[in-house]
Parts: structure tokens; C-alpha cells; sequence
């Protein structure tokens, strides 16, 4: 079943990249589709997956490099489960929203689904190696995507994103290796590393903590490592943005919670205070210098600085104890991948939105905006909601998430929980004053004869924004889902 | 085959094959050089004698003449100075060179110094080219013929490099003509110069 | 005779071919140094059949193998020299430098 | 059942509001609006009925370990039935008050504002008091920022909204505090928390609150509100928003009061309010802002009661006090679209509106809490109550109503006034059905005098679970000595024709300007904010990218090295040391003049430099690949070697 997921949109990509000479409109059509596949399967697992059961679930075992214990393992717990179905359904939207393709239809349908593919099989591997592997490959299909479909810069914005990140998955590579050698016989199947901590008390624990966390905290980004992030945003595509933002992004943390928290509680156990501080320092930083930009999607990038943030702060809490406070820190964790679902819905509507502002103005400064609220209402509306829901309203499914990080981080640190709440206060005031120069207050002559969403990102915004608003009313079902992975992973 | 007389026989060769290795690259005719070498070779397959694998050792012996010989004959129809008349020297980075070699040297010496290797020594005597032959005739057959089928891919890929004329066209296609003065710009030659911008095609 | 004494002749040998192959500018002295460098690896392969596994016919086959490596090499090399020369009238690794850049 | 509480006004509010986009033909016109909110408030008021006498409760699991938990305890219960009674005349009013396009919106966000503050109102827990805290803002955010075509409104709204949300990072702290203790968020679950644990919570609560009730410091975005339509403001000041942070300290006063330092603080919060804000709204020349600054005033004395440990009083007086002070916002609707302008000096419509101002006048004389009045008894009970803390309290508690009293007159005067000197004519008059919301209310004032009935009013007292205060005699006549001074003043001041130009003098100037408090924020929070982000987004920019752009040089440096020791052409380094010095040299140049664009730019030189040099390393002669791959393969083994 999950290999069925990763196969479609590969086979997906493969045939589009091989047979020319498709008309453009039935590319589109078939990426649709083809990308609705793994939105039904994910649903059907959803549908199967037993809470009572165990912790991965729909597990396929094949050896493929047997002697060095690499192996075609897939499964799914609470939190990959997450993960996996607000992919399929950002794909499944960014491939239907509009988007200039530049006469290249077919190829950058055929990136989509690549990167679809590999984001997938990321979330759904057992296999460290090939976790790595997709890691890589996450970042060819997005170098592609940046730098041919993005805006004057983007070569340069792809190539600094791509080496810059390259280096962070080859620091990753280490900690990996190091982690699958240290096993006897070596492997690297999660499920076997997790069971023996390896490197539990091992003298080069810390420093191949310290190479995983390096990496990891590159791809998520955190402080000081986020310099990548707002150079490939304004370069990107929107729609690349939205991928790159909605699950590029929580490959990080969702390797932060699978490498560091379950395969080195122990070592990570004695540095979560650090990675906390740096979450803190990544939540207040990243939102007083996204308050600070006048461009529109600069600020939306930096937000994804603040909101990760929360993330490896829920995630930083839940290892911060070996035992005791395991409802909180199963409460922290559940929020720091409620988070990254969140943070994938709300930031992937917020960037398909400015998708659309650009290709009607081709302008980003804010300052060039106003009063665009009688224009364009439904884009008004929809900015709002996403707004508030990134700012943590509640009802919506961001304070969800946020709610829980911070009640659960408040058990094990109480002043860094409360230091980063300030982060939310922030958030408020630059939603609210970038709401406030483009829609509201007089409105400029540049922009009026400005057309409203057309009816395919009408029916795309009110899906995500959908999930948004029901998921934030009635929770419950996603949280039993993940619930049930965090309270496992944090031994409640 | 024991005693002194084997090590001292072994030594000798050994210093042989080290030293005529090391002539290969300081002498200034190409000829001597490649003899300098079968002689480096026929020191090692000696030596293989002295390790009872007098298969291996005459194989080497055969097949180092013959290569060597067309390797000397190759030299004087391509290579310039083959007689070494003019002395000469054409190297390059020499010091990284002589560095990692001894380095690369140093290192393997040290591992089979250092290192706890099995010590399994063969019981003379024994029939080592029988075994060899139910060997390479029994288990290992499909490795033979897979080097077989290798050395027939081999011959027909160096058939097909050398080839003047191959499928598709000239060989000298796009090439520059000798030049007869080392120093001089190759001159242009009318045919087929393929555009020199078309190989960066693949670089955007 | 030892197995140590013939390992280090093997590595002495080695490290005379990768210092050839790596001062080397002549296309057939780089390929000289290659030769070496797998005279060396027979040597040591010879060696460790004797001494160390007890003279296992796989051993031997081992060496064959290798004197496969170098045949297939020699011709290989020596047919690209040939096909080298004719194209760029090139005999040394400066000759071609056109993956530069 | 109880579910229904927040549910149907909420149903309501989205349909009210989902109306905008019919096509104009099937659209409702704004009396059907009208008439559908009004009775969908009062229907919401008999289900709150319903709940109070039935006693609903509702527990729901949310996942995770939360659960959330709706009930109503005494004091929440007047509030449940208050709340839909308030916003029913004042939903009825704004639709034949407010005109444009933009009604639906406004009906559906008051009816969605009435919604959030019942689902505050019936929570049982600190999740779901969280949850209707932080809607509740946002309700009041869009309905600020209504007219959003003045920009200087929605700007208004975020200062509300930022305002209220600074205080609620208490309630998250709160929570956070009682779930790490007691693994619950319920209200039920804090006598069991540790003292430490019950510090925090009471200190985020009452942050939480002081915001919210617009309490010093926090009492100038009060006066921002004011930037809403006034049905709106109405309901914001009386029943909703602002009466929360009164509510949740009442509420959880008994839960609270263990801590020692809550009644105190509450106290002193109170009455700095109290008398401030009266002093704002003795100067104000603002219609609405005079309102608004007797909000804080008023809440200040809700404070007091509840820090003196009679919630049930405070409670009370916050249900007279919503009755009466919606009607006046009402009634200065009326007023100011009467004249088209919110200043006071230009209205004295007492000759053109006589009923309007007989009505307001109900209101003003409840804000002076004059005793036939329920707004003058339960001043009263404050006072006794202020008096069990200390006589100093009581007298100061005396001197805000005196103030109180000041500021009604003043405001009843100088909008209401019959002497002549108002407009010559009126821009719009009021229609009868804003008549008839300010006379509903008025009446409810009226009724509330019945508290003065003193079984009645000991009864109100133990129903919402409180003990009446003894009150001793002076109190009252002080109180009502001080009332009537209050009063005679603004009269005496009005005749001297000094009382609407009061702001322009030093001593105005200041108080009308909350005595720098606004300032203040500004100073302290808001442009540091502004600073600090833009400076941090330019540090950003110039100095964490060099990070990456030092990295970029040293890869250059190495690469410039291996190159070297490869003995590559010399020429070439030479030359890539002259094009470095000139890059550093172009980016230290950049950063001093032309900032950031050059620091971009920079960066990409340098980035585009080091994909160069890595790409240099690749020369394509072969035997420098060989090199490569022996140190590579040296290294390999040394590695292999000390990682054994």
C-alpha cells in the first residue's frame, strides 16, 4: 500500500518525462489525477490504521543491500501518518493551482510529481538509507523547480539553496552512518535502531548528535542556519514555495523527532536544553525579522523561521526528560507535529495566495498595495483566514498546535515556553499590518482592475483552507492519530 | 622449496623488481623504460616461483614478454625519443608525486607490518597447479568466462577506438593535423572542426 | 621468505607506480606506473595465498583476475592513447584538458 | 445543550454574514437582517435560560490528553443570560443605525462576537476560557476595522487586538503552569496545584484580564476601540469584550484569592483605574472616548469588589453597568449621527431630540450612579465592600463614583443640553426602532433600581454565591456627599461655558492623553518592536548571511590551496587573489554605502565565486583527478584507521 503511494507519482513523473508531445491542458489534467492517487491511499490507511496497534503499522520489509542491512522498509506511525496525508493533499493542490509553466508544461508537471514521489517515500521509509536518499533527492527536484521556473534570480537563489542544504544532508549523512555502523549486525532499519540506542553512552554520541542536529536544523531551518530560506522563497514559484515550505521543510523536524528524540534519547535527553534555547531564539527572531520586511513573500518566508520554531521547541521539550511529565511531553510533541501539519496547510495557502497576487501585479513590496479589499474580496477573505490561522487563532488549527507545544513545553521549560510565547504577539502584528497594507485603507490606482481568484484556486484555497478551519473545530481525530505515535515515543 | 638459499634468492628479486620499477620513470628512452619494467615483471613472476605458484609465475613471464614487447614496439612507431637520444624530462608535479607514493608506500608497508594477519601457510608439497586447474575448470568457471567474454568486449572496443574509419565517419574527423614544431599552434585543417561552442550545450 | 617481507616489496612496488602515474605526463608512462602498481597487487595477492590461506586455489585465481585487470587495461589504454592522438594530437594529460570548466 | 449556548449565534452570525455574497436581487434587505439577529439573540437568551435552569453541562475529549469542558457556575450564569439580552436591542439598533454594503458583515461579526463571549462565558477550563478569550479579540479586531476603507481603523483594530493578545499570553501561561502541576486544564483542577503553580496561574490570569478590562497599563486601546461603528462599541464595552477580564477574575476569584497578593493587586489595579480613568473622561472631548475611558473607570471598581473578595457584587454591578452603558453608547449614536461629528462641544441636542435626551439622560444618571437607580446601589455595595479592606479604599472608591458622577453630568450636558446653542439643523434623525433599543435598555436600567429593595438586593447578593458587605452609614453619605459635589461641578463648570475645552489646558493635555500611557506603550513596545525588527531584518541580511558568505571564502581559500599545492598555472591564483580582494573590497563598500542590495549582491559574487573555485578544482587533467583520489583514498583509510 505505501509502496503504491511513492510508485504512482514517480510512474507519474517517469511517463511525463519520457513521452513527449502532450497538449499542455491534458498534462495538467493527468498530474491531477495522478496526484489525487495518493490522497485516496492515504486515506485508506488512515481508514486502517489501528490506534490500539502498534507503532508502525502497514509494514513492507525488502532486503535490497542485505549485507549492509539496507533494506525497502516502509511503515507508518501517528506522526509520519500526519505527515504523509498533508503531503498528498498539498501536492494534490499545488499541482491543480494555476501556475506559468513557461511552455514547459510537461517537465514541470514531471518535478512536481518527482518531488511528490520523494517527499512521500521520505515520510513513509523505515530505512535510514533511504531516508537519506530522498533527503538528497528532495532538493534536485526543488534546485529544478527554483531555478527554472522561478523569477530573475533564481539560479543563484537554487544554487545557494542547493549547496547550502547539500551541506546540511551531508552532515547528516554522517550522523547516519555512524549510527547504522554502530549497530551489530549493521543496519540501518529504524524500527532495529530505535530498539537499541546504539550510541547510548558512547563517547561520540554528542558529536554525532551535533553533526544530525547541524543537518537537520539546516533543512527546517533554524537560526542562524535560515539563510537559504528567504532567498529561495522570493525566487520560487509559488507553488514551489508552498512545497518547499509545506514539506520540504518538515523533513527536518520529522527527522529531528525519528533521528535525535527516538534513536539517541539518551544523548539527546542531555543537549534538549540547547535545542530548545535555539527554537526560542528561531521563533522570536524569526518573527521580528519577518515583521521587519516590506516584501510580501519575504515575510511569509520568515514567518516559516517562527513556526518551525515552535515545532523543534515541542520536539526539544519532549526529549528534554528520560522519564516523568509524560502526558506534557507527549502534549508537546503531539503540538510540534500538529505544527508541521499545520504550518504544511496554512503557510502552503498563504504562498499559493501570493502565487496569485504575482501573477496578476508581478509586485511583492507591500508598500505598492492598498485598499485591495473591494477588488479582490475572495482573495481578501482568504487571506484573512490564512493569516489568522498562522497566527495562532483559535478555531483554526495553527493555535491547535501552538497551544499544545507551549502547555506541554510549560512542564519541562517553563521560562523558554514563556520567553516563546512573546513569538505569538509578533506573529499577531505583522499579520495584521500586512493585512492591513493591502486590503485595507485607500486604495491605489495601479491596481484596479484587479481580477479575483478564478474558480481552480477558488476551489483549491477553500480545500486547504477547509482542512484548516475543521481541522482547528475538531481536532480530535488527527490528534488520536498522532497521539498515539507521541505517547509511545515519549514512553507514556 | 625452503632455506636461505630461497631468501636470498627472494631478496635479490625483490630489490630487482623495486629497482627496475623505479628506473621505469628515470630513464629518457621509452624503449628502456618498457624493458625496465618487463624486467620489474619477470622479478615478481620469479618470485612467485619461490611462493610455489609456478603457474602464475611462467604465465606472468609469458604474457609480460609479449605485452612488453609490443608495448616497446608501440613506443618506437608513436612515441617521440624512443632511444632516449636526447635526454628529457616530462613530468609533472613531481613532489605531490614522489609524496603520495611514498605515503601510499609507507601506509601499505605499515598495515602489513602492524596488522594481525591470518597465518595460514601453504603445505609443500603440493600440487598447486592441479588445484588451480579443478579450480578455474570447477567453482570459479563462471568467472572465467565471464573475464572471457570481457576480454572479447575488450578486444573489439580497442578494435573499434582505433579503427581510421569508424561507423560514423573519419576518425580524424574534428582533429588538428601533427605539428611538427612542439611550440607551435596546431594548424587548422579545413575538414569538419565541430563548433567549438556546441560542447557546452549540456552546462546550463 | 615472509609474509610481511613480501607484503612490503608489494607496497614498495605500489608506491613506485602511483608515483609514476601521478609525475607521469606521457600517456604510456602514466599506463607504466598502472602496470606496476597491479604488479605490486599480484605480488601481494601471490603472498597472502601462500602465507595466509594456505594455498586455497582461489587465491591463484585471484592473480589471474588481476592479470585480467592489467590486460584489459593495457588495451583499453592503449587503444585510447591511439584514438587520443589521432583526434588532439595529444600524448600527455596536458593535452586534454577540455573538461576543464 | 449547553453547546447550543455559543453554537447558534455563531450559526446565525455565519448566515447573517454568508448573505453578503448572495446576488443583490435575493439579498435580504437590512430590516429582515435586523429583525432575524434581534430575535436570534433573544432566542439564544432562552437557551441560555434553559441551560441555567437545567443545569447542562458538556465534557468533550479533544485528543492528546485535553478535554474541554462547558458549565456554567453562578456567576456565569447571569452573565450567559446578560450577554444575548444586551446584544438583542443592540443588533436590532445597528441595523437601522449602520448603513452600506458592509452590513451582513457587521450583523454577522456582532452576532459571531456574542458567540465567542458565550463560549468564554460557559467555559469550565482554561483551554476553552483560552479559546473564546482569543475569538473574542478577533471578533472585536474585525469589527474595529469595519470601515476598513479609513486606514487608520484597521491600525486601530491590531492596537486593540495586540492590546487584549499581550494579555493573553497569561491565560497560555496559565495553562501551561496548571497542566504541567495537575495534568488538567479544568477550572476544578487548580485547588489542587501547588502553591507556586497557583502563583502563576493567578498572576496569568489576572495579566489576562487586566488587558482584556482595559486596566492600567493597558487601558489606552480601549479608547482605539473606539475607531468601531457604534453598535459595536456598544456591545464591545458593555456585555462582551471588555466585561471577559471583570468575568474571568470573578469567576475564578475563589479559586484564585489562596495566593495572598491577588486581592491587593486587583485593588490597586482597580482603583489607579478608577480614578485615572475618571480624570480621561472628565476632559475627553470625545463623545465616545469619554464612554470609553468611563469603561476602564467602571471596570476599575468591578476590580476593587472583586479584590476585596465580593465577586458577587462586582458581577452585579457589571450587569448594571452593561445595561446602562450600552444605552448610552446607543443614545450618543444617535447623537452624533445627528450632527455628523463625535466631538462634544458641537451637539446640545436636547431641543431637537427631547425624548433621546430624556433617555439619555436614564443612562447618565446610572453612570452617576444616583441611588433610585440599580447602578447608584450597587456603587454603594462596592464602597462597603472596598471599606472591609481598608477605609482608605472606601474613601477612594467614594471619590471615583464623585468623579463618575462629574463626568456624567458632563457628558449628559454637553450632548444633551436644551439651551439653544446646538446645531441648526440636524444631519440624519433617528429612526424609531433606535428609539426603542435605547428605551428597552433604558427601562432595564430602571428595573435594576429594584435592588434598592433590600431583601431583593441581599438576594441577588446569595444567588451568585456572594455574602452583602456591612456597610456602615458614613460611607453612604460620603459617598453620596461626594456624588453630589461631582455633579454640581460639572454644573458649575458647564455655566462658565470652561467645560469642552478642558483637554487644551497642561493639566488636560495630559490626562487626556492617559496620562502617557499610550505613549508609553508607544515608547516602550510598539517602536522598539518597529526598530529592533527592521534592525534585526537588516542584521539578517548583512551579518548571519556572512556566515555563509565566510564559509564561501574559506571553500575559496581551500580550493585556492589545493589548486596550489596542485601547481596549477600561478598566474591564475594571482588572479583570483586580486579578484577576491576586489570582492571584499566591492561587499565592504556595499555595506557602508549602498547596504543592503550591494550585501545581495555580494553574497551571489561570492556564492557564484565559490561554485567557480569548486568547479576550478575539476581541471580535467587526469593526473590531478589521480591525486584527488589517492588523498581521497588516504584519508578514507586514515579515518577507517581512527574510527575502528
Amino acid at each position: 500500500m505505501l509502496t503504491t503511494l511513492v510508485a504512482v507519482p514517480l510512474l507519474g513523473a517517469i511517463v511525463l518525462a519520457v513521452t513527449p508531445g502532450w497538449p499542455d491542458r491534458l498534462v495538467k489534467r493527468a498530474a491531477v489525477a495522478v496526484a489525487a492517487v495518493p490522497v485516496v491511499l492515504v486515506a485508506v490507511v488512515v481508514a486502517g490504521f489501528e490506534l490500539d496497534g502498534p507503532s508502525f503499522q502497514f509494514v513492507v520489509d525488502v532486503d535490497w543491500i542485505p549485507t549492509l542491512g539496507v533494506g525497502w522498509r516502509v511503515g507508518v506511525d501517528g506522526i509520519s501518518l500526519a505527515l504523509v496525508a498533508v503531503t498528498a493533499v498539498l501536492f494534490l493542490a499545488v499541482i491543480a493551482y494555476p501556475e506559468d509553466t513557461r511552455g514547459m508544461s510537461r517537465q514541470y508537471h514531471g518535478w512536481l510529481l518527482f518531488l511528490e514521489a520523494v517527499s512521500l517515500g521520505l515520510f513513509v521509509t523505515l530505512d535510514l538509507v533511504v531516508f537519506y536518499v530522498f533527503f538528497d533527492l528532495s532538493l534536485v527536484g526543488m534546485y529544478f523547480l527554483v531555478s527554472r521556473w522561478g523569477h530573475q534570480d533564481a539560479e543563484r537563489a537554487a544554487l545557494k539553496f542547493f549547496l547550502y542544504t547539500l551541506l546540511g544532508s551531508l552532515s547528516l549523512l554522517l550522523g547516519i552512518l555512524a549510527l547504522g555502523l554502530a549497530m551489530d549486525p549493521i543496519t540501518f532499519d529504524m524500527r532495529a535502531i530505535i530498539e537499541a540506542q546504539p550510541l547510548a553512552g558512547a563517547a561520540a554520541a554528542g558529536l554525532v548528535l551535533l553533526a544530525v542536529l547541524v543537518g537537520l536544523g539546516i533543512k527546517t531551518p533554524v537560526v542562524p542556519f535560515h539563510t537559504w530560506l528567504p532567498a529561495a522563497h522570493v525566487e520560487a514559484p509559488a507553488t514551489g514555495s508552498a512545497i518547499l515550505a509545506g514539506v520540504l521543510l518538515k523533513m527536518g523536524t520529522y527527522g529531528l523527532i525519528r533521528i535525535p528524540l527516538e534513536m539517541m534519547s539518551e544523548t539527546f535527553q542531555r543537549y534538549a536544553v540547547w535545542v530548545a534555547v535555539v527554537a526560542v531564539v528561531s521563533i522570536l527572531y524569526g518573527a521580528l525579522v519577518a515583521f521587519g520586511q516590506d516584501d510580501l513573500k519575504r515575510r511569509i518566508a520568515y514567518t516559516s523561521v517562527n513556526h518551525m520554531g515552535y515545532s523543534v521547541l515541542g520536539i526539544a521539550a519532549a526529549g528534554g526528560l528520560l522519564a516523568g511529565d509524560e502526558a506534557a511531553r507527549a502534549l508537546a510533541l503531539t503540538g510540534a507535529t500538529v505544527e508541521m501539519v499545520a504550518h504544511g496547510l496554512i503557510t502552503g495557502s498563504l504562498f499559493l495566495l501570493t502565487g496569485s497576487v504575482w501573477r496578476r501585479t508581478q509586485e511583492y513590496d507591500l508598500d505598492a498595495y492598498g485598499g485591495l479589499s473591494s477588488t479582490v474580496p475572495a482573495m481578501t477573505t482568504a487571506m484573512v483566514l490564512a493569516s489568522f490561522a498562522s497566527l495562532g487563532l483559535p478555531g483554526l488549527i495553527g493555535f491547535v498546535a501552538e497551544f499544545q507545544v507551549f502547555v506541554g513545553t510549560f512542564a519541562v521549560y517553563p521560562v523558554l515556553a514563556a520567553i516563546g510565547l512573546l513569538g505569538i504577539l509578533v506573529t499577531a502584528a505583522l499579520f495584521l499590518q500586512l493585512l492591513q497594507r493591502m486590503f485595507f485603507g485607500e486604495r491605489t490606482t495601479r491596481f484596479e482592475d484587479l481580477t479575483d481568484l478564478d474558480g481552480t484556486e477558488r476551489t483549491v484555497l477553500v480545500g486547504l483552507l477547509g482542512l484548516v478551519v475543521v481541522l482547528g473545530v475538531a481536532p480530535r481525530p488527527m490528534l488520536d492519530l498522532v497521539h498515539q505515535a507521541t505517547t509511545l515515543v515519549t514512553g507514556g | 622449496m625452503t632455506g636461505w638459499p630461497v631468501d636470498v634468492a627472494f631478496w635479490v628479486l625483490a630489490v630487482g623488481a623495486v629497482w627496475f620499477g623505479w628506473r621505469v620513470f628515470r630513464t629518457d628512452s621509452m624503449v628502456r623504460a618498457t624493458f625496465a619494467l618487463l624486467v620489474s615483471f619477470l622479478d615478481v613472476g620469479a618470485i612467485m616461483v619461490l611462493l610455489l605458484a609456478e603457474y602464475l609465475g611462467v604465465a606472468l613471464f609469458f604474457m609480460m614478454a609479449v605485452e612488453m614487447t609490443v608495448m616497446a614496439i608501440f613506443m618506437v612507431a608513436y612515441m617521440m625519443n624512443p632511444a632516449g637520444l636526447n635526454p628529457m624530462q616530462m613530468v609533472h608535479q613531481p613532489r605531490v608525486a614522489v609524496v603520495v607514493g611514498v605515503l601510499a608506500a609507507a601506509g601499505l608497508a605499515a598495515v602489513a607490518w602492524f596488522a594481525d594477519l591470518p597465518s595460514v601457510a601453504l603445505v609443500a608439497p603440493q600440487d598447486t597447479i592441479r588445484e588451480l586447474g579443478l579450480e578455474v575448470m570447477g567453482e570459479s568457471m563462471i568467472l572465467m568466462q565471464t573475464a572471457g567474454i570481457t576480454l572479447l568486449a575488450t578486444m573489439i572496443g580497442a578494435v573499434a577506438l582505433t579503427a581510421a574509419h569508424g561507423r560514423f565517419g573519419e576518425a580524424t574527423s574534428g582533429s588538428r593535423p601533427p605539428r611538427l614544431d612542439p611550440d607551435a599552434e596546431p594548424v587548422e585543417q579545413e575538414m569538419a572542426r565541430p563548433d567549438p561552442h556546441a560542447h557546452h550545450g549540456g552546462h546550463g | 621468505m615472509t609474509l610481511v617481507a613480501v607484503l612490503v616489496v608489494a607496497a614498495a612496488l605500489i608506491g613506485v607506480g602511483v608515483w609514476g602515474v601521478l609525475s607521469q605526463q606521457s600517456f604510456v608512462m602514466v599506463m607504466m606506473g598502472f602496470e606496476l602498481a597491479l604488479n605490486g597487487v599480484m605480488l601481494a595477492a601471490a603472498g597472502a595465498w601462500r602465507f595466509a590461506a594456505g594455498g586455497e586455489p582461489k587465491g591463484q585465481v585471484l592473480v589471474i583476475v588481476a592479470l585480467f585487470v592489467m590486460a584489459i587495461e593495457a588495451a583499453i589504454g592503449f587503444a585510447l592513447v591511439v584514438a587520443v592522438y589521432r583526434r588532439r594530437q595529444a600524448d600527455t594529460t596536458e593535452g586534454i584538458a577540455t573538461m576543464e570548466r | 445543550m449547553i453547546a447550543l449556548l455559543p453554537l447558534l449565534p455563531a450559526v446565525l452570525g455565519v448566515a447573517t454574514w454568508a448573505s453578503d455574497a448572495l446576488p443583490s436581487r435575493r439579498r435580504p434587505p437590512p430590516s429582515a437582517l435586523g429583525v432575524a439577529a434581534t430575535v436570534g439573540m433573544l432566542l439564544t437568551a432562552a437557551i441560555a435560560a434553559l441551560v441555567v435552569t437545567r443545569d447542562s453541562t458538556a465534557v468533550a475529549a479533544l485528543g492528546a490528553g485535553l478535554q474541554v469542558e462547558l458549565a456554567l457556575d453562578p456567576t456565569a450564569r447571569v452573565m450567559a443570560l446578560l450577554v444575548p439580552l444586551v446584544a438583542a436591542p443592540v443588533v436590532g439598533y445597528a441595523a437601522v443605525h449602520e448603513e452600506g454594503a458592509g452590513l451582513p458583515r457587521l450583523l454577522g461579526m456582532l452576532q459571531l462576537f456574542v458567540a465567542a463571549m458565550l463560549l468564554l462565558v460557559a467555559a469550565a477550563d482554561l483551554l476553552l476560557l483560552l479559546v473564546g478569550w482569543e475569538l473574542v479579540a478577533a471578533a472585536s479586531w474585525g469589527l474595529i476595522g469595519w470601515e476598513w476603507r479609513d486606514a487608520s481603523r484597521p491600525a486601530r483594530a491590531a492596537h486593540a487586538f495586540h492590546a487584549t493578545r499581550a494579555g493573553t499570553l497569561g491565560l497560555f501561561v496559565a495553562a501551561g503552569a496548571l497542566f504541567a502541576d495537575t495534568g488538567s486544564l479544568a477550572f476544578s483542577s487548580v485547588p489542587d496545584a501547588g502553591a507556586g503553580t497557583l502563583g502563576v496561574v493567578a498572576a496569568g490570569v489576572v495579566l489576562a484580564a487586566v488587558s482584556k478590562s482595559g486596566q492600567v497599563p493597558f487601558a489606552p486601546w480601549l479608547t482605539s476601540a473606539m475607531a468601531g461603528p457604534t453598535p459595536a462599541s456598544a456591545l464591545l464595552h458593555s456585555a462582551t469584550m471588555v466585561a471577559a477580564g471583570a468575568f474571568a477574575l470573578a469567576r475564578l476569584e475563589p479559586l484564585l484569592a489562596p495566593t495572598g497578593w491577588f486581592g491587593p493587586v486587583l485593588i490597586g489595579i482597580g482603583l489607579t483605574t478608577a480614578l485615572a480613568g475618571g480624570i480621561v473622561a472628565a476632559v475627553r472631548a470625545d463623545a465616545k472616548e469619554v464612554l470609553a475611558a468611563s469603561t476602564s473607570a467602571q471596570y476599575g471598581l468591578m476590580l476593587v469588589a472583586i479584590g476585596a473578595g465580593h465577586p458577587a457584587i462586582a458581577m452585579l454591578h457589571l450587569v448594571v453597568h452593561a445595561v446602562f452603558k450600552s444605552q448610552l453608547f446607543l443614545s450618543t449614536g444617535i447623537a452624533i449621527e445627528a450632527v455628523g461629528s463625535r466631538s462634544l462641544g458641537r451637539m446640545r441636542l436636547g431641543g431637537h431630540l427631547p425624548l433621546a435626551a430624556w433617555v439619555a439622560g436614564i443612562g447618565a444618571a446610572a453612570l452617576a450612579a444616583v441611588p433610585p437607580l440599580g447602578a447608584g446601589w450597587t456603587k454603594e455595595e462596592v464602597v462597603a465592600a472596598g471599606a472591609a479592606s481598608g477605609t482608605v479604599v472606601a474613601v477612594l472608591v467614594a471619590v471615583a463614583g464623585g468623579l463618575s458622577a462629574y463626568y456624567a453630568t458632563r457628558l449628559q450636558l454637553l450632548a444633551w443640553g436644551g439651551d439653544g446653542s446646538g446645531p441648526r439643523q440636524l444631519v440624519r434623525r433617528p429612526r424609531r426602532s433606535e428609539h426603542a433599543a435605547t428605551i428597552a435598555l433604558a427601562a432595564a436600567s430602571l428595573l435594576a433600581g429594584l435592588l434598592w429593595v433590600p431583601s431583593l438586593g441581599e438576594r441577588a447578593i446569595t444567588a451568585l454565591g456572594g455574602e452583602p458587605p456591612t456597610g456602615h452609614a458614613w460611607q453612604v453619605v460620603l459617598s453620596l456627599t461626594l456624588l453630589a459635589l461631582g455633579g454640581y461641578g460639572a454644573w458649575v463648570v458647564q455655566q462658565r461655558g470652561r467645560i469642552a475645552t478642558v483637554a487644551s489646558t497642561d493639566v488636560g493635555h495630559v490626562a487626556d492623553r492617559w496620562f502617557g500611557l499610550r505613549d508609553l506603550a508607544r515608547v516602550a513596545v510598539a517602536d522598539p518592536l518597529h526598530r529592533s525588527s527592521a534592525a534585526l531584518a537588516r542584521f539578517d541580511d548583512r551579518i548571519v548571511d556572512r556566515g555563509v558568505q565566510l564559509a564561501a571564502a574559506a571553500a575559496e581559500g581551500a580550493s585556492r590551496v589545493l589548486r596550489r599545492t596542485a601547481e596549477v598555472r600561478v598566474d591564475a591564483v594571482v588572479e583570483a587573489v586580486a579578484r577576491a580582494t576586489t570582492g571584499l573590497a566591492t561587499i565592504g563598500a556595499g555595506l557602508a554605502e549602498r547596504g543592503v542590495d550591494a550585501v545581495v549582491g555580494g553574497v551571489a559574487v561570492l556564492v557564484e565565486r565559490a561554485g567557480d573555485d569548486a568547479r576550478r578544482v575539476q581541471t580535467g587533467l587526469v593526473h590531478h583527478q589521480f591525486t584527488v583520489i589517492a588523498i581521497g583514498l588516504a584519508v578514507a583509510v586514515a579515518a577507517a584507521l581512527v574510527g575502528r
